[in-house]
């Protein structure tokens, strides 16, 4: 009971971030809706009793990825985009009666899908062994080598990254349109 | 229900008592700083408030307090509030994962020195220190002021270098332990009869590197720099709310650093370590008090080193900075894990 | 204690996803569209992890996690080819960006 | 000729001990055990050396003069000489040579007897820069520069010195330290010595 209440709590506190990164106009004010939003899912991911998904939550999006947007919004001047309206008007209005349908269509298949799965098989064995522990070993195990791909795609990206970002001062001089 | 309501009484005395010494010791150490840097320059420090100046924190809390509130006209001052409560926030959270002893019993009723004992606390402890972040750089762009910009971009640099070396550090000490529990950590070393140091000087030192950047202390103080951006993203603060800045930026969050330091280094509450043999306790005269003392005094000892630094050394430059992080001590501590991985079975036996 | 079902779970999940995607398509400034992205895939992560509390399986939970390195990588890819096009072309929203086009 | 100094770069065991840092540590170290070397200032003064620039006084007649300096001064200007009072002649060399004129006001009294006297002399001390310009220009020693630098005061108008300040000023340094032998910089012992024997308050 106790935690169901800390996790409606949660969820709540999720939506309406999540409705703010949506509906505010300045770029610093969503980045701080992005960051209570992330926080409250992590925060939904410890009732959950995922320990080690809530704590990376917190490490690498709360701190690593939400910076990396604190970075640009710095280093980009903002006073030209402040001025126009942030938000496409119309396409809002259009696109809104399809989120509803999304909205209902997600509805249709998770009833049935609910229905329809198994409960708690390895409920034992994992509240006997600790959480973190049973992530590690199943994800290096079953999982080896999805993971060694993710830790190559992220070198990638990370070369990618470096290499789009860097400043090539004389290549594209005169070329702007 | 009563057994309920004495749970959270007991939880309720643990975030009283975890409050007083998060604030309390973090007021104090001002005047221990300005001590340590008094008598390093051969000045005496403060002297005139209270015996040799015990009570100058508080008169400057007073002072503080009854400053005027000034604000950057067209700073945001929402945001400029928001920086401060983000700051003190999760500087404080961070104690509830530091063990302070070993399980005790009081009336029957076995009492964890420790506010919650979460199976992942060690990522926990990182993931709030470093959202510190958030408020220096929205106290950098709330102010409106060019130094602060300067100062909080140079912050947010350099803690995200430095986050990435200090997580590959500790992993050295949760390999050997097995667990990322700070409770189970001790545990593990006191039970393993070794201080991690021992094994691990070289993750000590990319922690204690870490620490430095991470809390803004000299060598690493670019971010502050008092000579070239006035004390960086604190420029547009005045009275308490620059008083509460440095508090959590150079007191409060070095407390818990060097706390969890010790936790992961020097074996948390356990006396002195011969390694592999057992441990030799001066302090058994203190009965059931040892291990907090121990704590205590361990704690003390790293902070005291930290200050003792801090009026040594000169200041690195940011790009020295940033590339001590990546090319020094990034592959230290990637090679420190791969040694560690190959002794760890030694000391799992 | 009873366990929170996985109905609310997936709730959260939906109307987050649903959030995100409305912001996906009414957001003008590029920064701001890749933030509702990353709403979007927290909003699976949230679905991943509410499975796995229903079912008592960590698959769930290591998903969540090659998601959350996914997202670091796109953050990275996708800011550096946000401030390479500001750098290059002098603009920030997305109906501005039209080169292709002819 | 410039001379060239050369550092040994570090050898490898040096970097990796952190020899040269724990150097600097152990010096930092001895001297945190030290004595403290400083004078703690409201309860402690120390001596100003007796060239010290501080406020600008009188000084008051007492036989000793600079002569015949003094009494050809006295007969140009029609002075009369009253011991116990400033030494002023109203040359008004002192305005002259200060940088900011406006700082003096100086005006001299008409006796009945065709005689003059100094009758005001204010310094305004808000516009002085303690360049002892007006102490070099003066021909009868009588303006200078004493040892009272304590100079904070609650209002304006007290950083304004009458004539009567001046000589109180004058009379305290004669009585102090006017035998005193002149020293570029006073040595250590000198220096050492506190500060109590200053009674003059400005006001």
């Amino acid at each position: 009971m106790f935690k169901l209440i800390v996790f409606i709590i949660f969820s709540a506190w999720a939506v309406i971030s999540s409705l703010g990164v949506v509906l505010f106009s300045n770029p610093v004010y969503v980045i701080l809706w992005l960051l209570s939003a992330l926080i409250s899912i992590a925060g939904i991911f410890f009732v959950a009793g995922a320990e080690l998904v809530g704590a990376l939550q917190l490490i690498i999006y709360a701190v690593a990825i939400a910076v990396f947007y604190i970075f640009v919004l710095t280093a980009v001047p903002w006073e030209k985009a402040l001025k126009k309206d942030s938000h496409y008007r119309v396409e809002g209005v259009i696109a809104f009666p399809f989120i509803i349908l999304l909205y209902i269509e997600m509805f249709i298949v998770f009833t049935l899908g609910v229905m329809a799965s198994p409960k708690k098989q390895l409920k034992l064995f994992i509240e006997r062994i600790g959480n973190a522990e049973v992530v590690g070993s199943i994800l290096f195990s079953k999982y080896f080598i999805a993971f060694e791909i993710v830790s190559l795609v992220l070198l990638m990206g990370m070369i990618g990254a470096v290499l789009i970002g860097r400043k090539e001062s004389q290549t594209y001089d005169g070329d702007t349109s | 229900m009563m057994e309920i309501a004495i749970n959270l009484l007991i939880i309720l005395i643990k975030i009283l008592v975890i409050l007083a010494i998060a604030l309390g010791i973090g007021a104090y150490l001002t005047l221990v700083e300005r001590k340590v840097a008094a008598h390093i320059q051969r000045r005496p420090g403060p002297m005139v408030v209270g015996w040799h100046g015990l009570l100058q924190p508080i008169a400057d809390g007073v002072k503080l307090i009854t400053k005027e509130d000034l604000f950057p006209r067209y700073g945001n001052r929402f945001l400029y509030n928001l920086a401060l409560i983000m700051a003190l926030v999760p500087a404080v959270l961070v104690f509830a994962v530091v063990p302070f002893g070993p399980t005790i019993e009081i009336g029957g009723r076995e009492i964890k020195p420790i506010l919650t004992d979460v199976n992942v606390g060690i990522l926990l402890v990182f993931g709030l220190g470093s959202l510190a972040v958030y408020a220096i750089a929205l106290a950098g762009w709330a102010s409106n002021s060019k130094y602060a910009l300067i100062g909080s971009m140079r912050k947010a640099g350099i803690i995200i270098s430095y986050e990435v070396a200090i997580t590959f550090a500790v992993m050295g000490p949760l390999m050997l332990a097995g667990t990322l529990s700070t409770f189970e950590i001790v545990q593990a070393q006191i039970d393993q009869k070794l201080w991690y140091f021992w094994v691990q000087p070289v993750a000590f030192v990319v922690y204690m590197f870490s620490l430095l950047a991470e809390t803004g202390r000299i060598p690493f103080d670019i971010q502050e720099a008092e000579a070239e951006l006035v004390t960086g993203f604190t420029v547009e603060y005045g009275g308490i709310k620059f008083g509460l800045f440095p508090l959590v930026e150079w007191y409060v969050e070095v407390l818990t650093l060097s706390a969890i330091a010790v936790v992961l280094f020097f074996g948390g509450w356990s006396p002195i370590n011969i390694p592999f043999l057992g441990f030799v306790d001066p302090l058994f005269f203190l009965g059931p008090f040892a291990p907090f003392v121990w704590f205590v005094l361990k704690v003390a000892l790293l902070l005291l080193f930290v200050l003792w630094l801090h009026w040594t050394l000169p200041r690195y430059r940011i790009d020295q900075i940033t590339a001590i992080a990546w090319k020094v001590m990034l592959p230290l501590a990637l090679l420190n894990l791969v040694i560690t991985a190959v002794i760890a079975p030694l000391i799992w036996r | 204690m009873t366990a929170i079902p996985l109905e609310a779970f997936l709730t959260v999940s939906g109307l987050i996803f649903g959030i995100g995607m409305f912001g996906l398509i009414v957001r003008r400034n590029l920064i701001t569209i890749l933030m509702s992205l990353e709403l979007c895939l927290n909003a699976v992560n949230i679905a991943f992890v509410g499975a796995d509390a229903h079912l008592g399986l960590v698959e769930g939970q290591i998903f969540a996690l090659f998601i959350i390195a996914l997202a670091a990588v796109e953050a990275a890819v996708g800011l550096g080819i946000i401030i390479a096009i500001f750098r290059y072309r002098k603009v920030e929203s997305s109906d501005e960006v039209r080169d292709m086009r002819g | 000729m410039v001379k060239r100094v050369f550092q040994r770069p570090l050898n490898i065991i040096e970097r990796i001990l952190f020899i040269d840092f724990i150097k600097g540590l152990t010096v930092t170290l001895k001297q945190a055990f030290r004595r403290t070397i400083t004078t703690h200032y409201p309860y402690e003064k120390l001596t100003p050396p007796k060239r010290f620039r501080g406020f600008l006084g009188h000084k008051v007649i007492d036989g000793r003069e600079p002569q015949p300096a003094f009494n050809e001064w006295v007969e140009r200007m029609k002075i009369e000489v009253r011991p116990g009072s400033s030494r002023c002649v109203v040359c008004l060399l002192c305005k002259r040579a200060c940088p900011v004129p406006q700082l003096f006001e100086i005006e001299p009294e008409k006796l009945p007897n065709g005689k003059r006297v100094i009758g005001v002399f204010n310094m305004n001390l808000m516009l002085c820069t303690f360049c002892g310009l007006c102490v070099d220009a003066c021909p009868v020693d009588c303006l200078f520069n004493s040892d009272i630098h304590e100079t904070a005061s609650y209002s304006r108008k007290d950083a304004i010195l009458d004539l009567k300040a001046l000589e109180e000023i004058g009379r305290d340094w004669q009585r102090r330290r006017e035998k005193e032998e002149d020293k570029i910089w006073s040595d250590d012992e000198q220096r050492q010595r506190l500060w109590y024997e200053n009674d003059v308050s400005i006001r």
